[in-house]
């Protein structure tokens, strides 16, 4: 706030048509010299949900045991796939990533293993079941890929057949 | 003695005016805003969110004017970004990065003097809050809560 | 209906032939082979063999109106032979150059077709003489006839003679 | 203020379900594993020559050789109908005997066979009832005879096919 001070001596008559003479050349001036302001401040807040994604690059993986590559007197016979990807964005700590499958009863084996992630630990290949495994370790809080290697293991004394695996990936606390 | 008095007086608010500082002025109007960010891809990041519901309202005074920017937020964890968009006069600056310890960071340079034109002009702030999934979450780490400040001052 | 069941059979056979691949349950009649190569040969053989080694033909009497000692013979022994060549003969050869008795030999009861015999043969040398002719991959046996003879002017003695046959191309 | 309440809870609502919505903690993939019908047989070589270099004399039969230096394994995942049949890319002349063996664990070996005489329209079993699954290393035994009157033979090869089949 400022206020216009006098100076001693200063007629009042004098002061007035001072003042007025002000008012008329500078009034506005000093209406906005009251109400001025050059600083402001908000507040702004940002939230972070819980944000868990997983997904794999494809919806299935056809796998075929033909004979190709298998030696003759062997009796195990195996048929390997990479074709697809694990993608995840985790933004919670201390998550991993574990694997099942929906088939109670198979015919034959299949195995997964995480091939080169970019982000966390590749657990041990495993065996599929319908109770979870470690597939992927120390991938909380963090976004990335690995390759997806399934490994199918029919005996040829198992016959054929096939098996159709629904294979759920799922985030968990470590 | 009189005279010179008068004429003295006259001559400081002239000149008072004329430097500006006394009657720029700035006003912001939207209230806080605050950015949620709920959603993310497997494999990228978390989808930033963006806020246009503040504005800054500002005039001319006689003399260059800017506006600046910056944020007192302790603990900060995600990313805070602000451009002016919309502005009635003067130049916007590039997105400013709100960073806790930042120095006041130019938002709006150029504003004209008056006249000519009209005196009062407004900005439209645009907030984009971003956060990566390595950065966590608001559970884990709690809100990320910006004190930002603007300032406008000669230039 | 006969279409049908080709149609049916269609994506198969477009797999198989694309693939090598066969579905489940559809292996009837499909297989896979393995190959080895034999190599087979069967050289030529000549093989001769005696069942008698030693014989003795002993001059004991004589036609004391002629004067001459009698001849003796002895059909003990046996040849066998076998060839799977071409155009062989067997010949004979005795040890004694200069016997101071008289031998001969026959080959008699040659297997038809194994052999011919030739007329009476005689040792009187060392060289070597045609016994069986025209023997051509076959197995063959014959008895082998000695006849000893001499005269008196020989007087008496013991002789020794090696005989030996052999079966060579002809 | 029941208006202001109601337009929270819309608001907690619409937070809760987009923070649901993205909390997806699983992602699914159907994997199909088919195993199709496997047949394969395979030998470890060529024997080595039969050569027959002797014979008895007074005998048309000539001494036979024999070879029993490789071996066949075998996989199939088919059945217990599945079997091994031989033959020759042409038949042996009169007075030629070739026999073939192959030792089994997993079928029925029909023992020495003689494949002289067969070729692919007349290939014969040489191991029958085979059982599903592998065996490997199995003794492959030929037996090569000849007669005298059937003559020399000069080197000849002779391919010898082994299928298994169902």
């Amino acid at each position: 706030m400022l206020a216009p001070t006098v100076q001693p001596g200063l007629t009042f008559p004098s002061f007035t048509r001072s003042l007025m003479v002000l008012l008329l050349l500078g009034g506005t001036h000093l209406f906005e010299m009251v109400q001025a302001q050059t600083t402001g401040n908000h507040t702004v807040t940002i939230t972070v949900a819980t944000i868990t994604a997983v997904q794999v690059s494809s919806g299935s993986v056809s796998m075929s045991i033909t004979g190709a590559g298998v030696a003759a007197g062997q009796d195990l016979m195996t048929v390997s796939d990479q074709s697809t990807n694990l993608l995840w964005g985790i933004n919670s700590a201390n998550r991993k990533i574990t694997v099942s499958t929906s088939l109670g009863s198979q015919t034959f084996s299949l195995r997964v293993v995480a091939i080169s992630p970019t982000q966390g630990i590749a657990a041990p290949e495993v065996t599929l079941s319908t109770v979870a495994n470690d597939f992927l370790l120390s991938v909380g809080r963090s976004s990335g890929s690995c390759g997806i290697g399934y490994t199918g293991l029919a005996l040829a004394s198992q016959g054929t057949g096939s098996d159709s695996h629904s294979i759920t990936f799922t985030v968990q606390s470590e | 003695m009189i005279h010179f008095s008068r004429y003295a007086l006259l001559v400081f608010f002239s000149l008072v005016a004329s430097t500006g500082w006394l009657y720029a002025q700035l006003t912001l109007a939207g209230g806080n805003p605050t950015l949620s960010i709920t959603t993310g891809m497997a494999g990228a990041e978390p989808i930033a969110v963006v806020n246009t519901a503040t504005t800054i309202d500002y005039e001319k005074s006689a003399s260059v004017q800017k506006i600046t920017v910056l944020t007192s937020c302790l603990g900060q964890s995600f990313t805070l970004k602000v451009v002016a968009t919309g502005a009635s006069f003067g130049t916007p600056a590039p997105e400013v990065t709100l960073t806790q310890g930042m120095l006041a960071t130019d938002l709006i340079t150029g504003i004209p003097s008056k006249p000519p034109g009209p005196n009062k002009g407004s900005c439209t702030l645009r907030y984009t809050a971003s956060a990566t999934f390595a950065q966590g979450n608001s559970s884990e780490q709690g809100n990320d809560v910006h004190t930002v400040t603007y300032t406008i001052l000669a230039q | 209906m006969q279409r049908t069941n080709i149609l049916k059979l269609l994506p198969a056979a477009v797999l198989f032939a694309l693939f090598g691949v066969m579905p489940p349950g559809t292996a009837k009649a499909q297989g896979i082979i393995a190959q080895q190569t034999v190599t087979l040969e069967v050289l030529e053989l000549n093989k001769i063999g005696i069942n008698r080694n030693a014989l003795t033909l002993i001059i004991q009497e004589a036609d004391v109106q002629a004067g001459v000692p009698l001849p003796v013979t002895n059909s003990d022994g046996a040849l066998f032979w076998m060839t799977n060549g071409e155009n062989k003969k067997i010949t004979v050869a005795s040890s004694n150059a200069a016997p101071r008795f008289n031998l001969t030999l026959m080959a008699v009861d040659v297997e038809q077709s194994a052999g011919l015999s030739l007329p009476e043969i005689p040792l009187n040398d060392a060289q070597t003489k045609d016994f069986i002719i025209g023997v051509t991959r076959a197995v063959g046996r014959c008895q082998i006839r000695y006849t000893a003879s001499t005269q008196v002017s020989a007087g008496t003695g013991r002789e020794t003679y090696v005989i030996t046959y052999t079966i060579t191309g002809s | 203020m029941k208006k202001s309440l109601a337009v929270l809870a819309i608001a907690i609502l619409s937070l809760s379900f987009i923070q649901e919505s993205n909390a997806q903690a699983s992602a699914n993939q159907t994997v199909n594993l088919t195993v199709s019908a496997v047949y394969k047989i395979s030998t470890s070589g060529n024997p080595g020559a039969l050569t027959i270099s002797n014979g008895t004399a007074g005998v048309d039969a000539l001494t036979s050789v024999s070879d029993n230096s490789t071996t066949y394994s075998i996989t199939q995942n088919v059945g217990n109908t599945v079997k091994v049949t031989a033959y020759l890319n042409s038949a042996l002349s009169s007075g030629y005997t070739l026999t073939l063996g192959l030792a089994s664990t997993q079928g029925t070996s029909a023992g020495s066979v003689d494949i002289s005489n067969a070729t692919s329209g007349s290939a014969v079993d040489v191991v029958t009832a085979i059982s599903r699954g592998a065996d490997a290393g199995q003794t492959i035994s030929y037996n090569f005879s000849a007669d005298a009157s059937a003559g020399t033979l000069s080197a000849t090869s002779k391919t010898v096919t082994l299928t298994l089949t169902n």
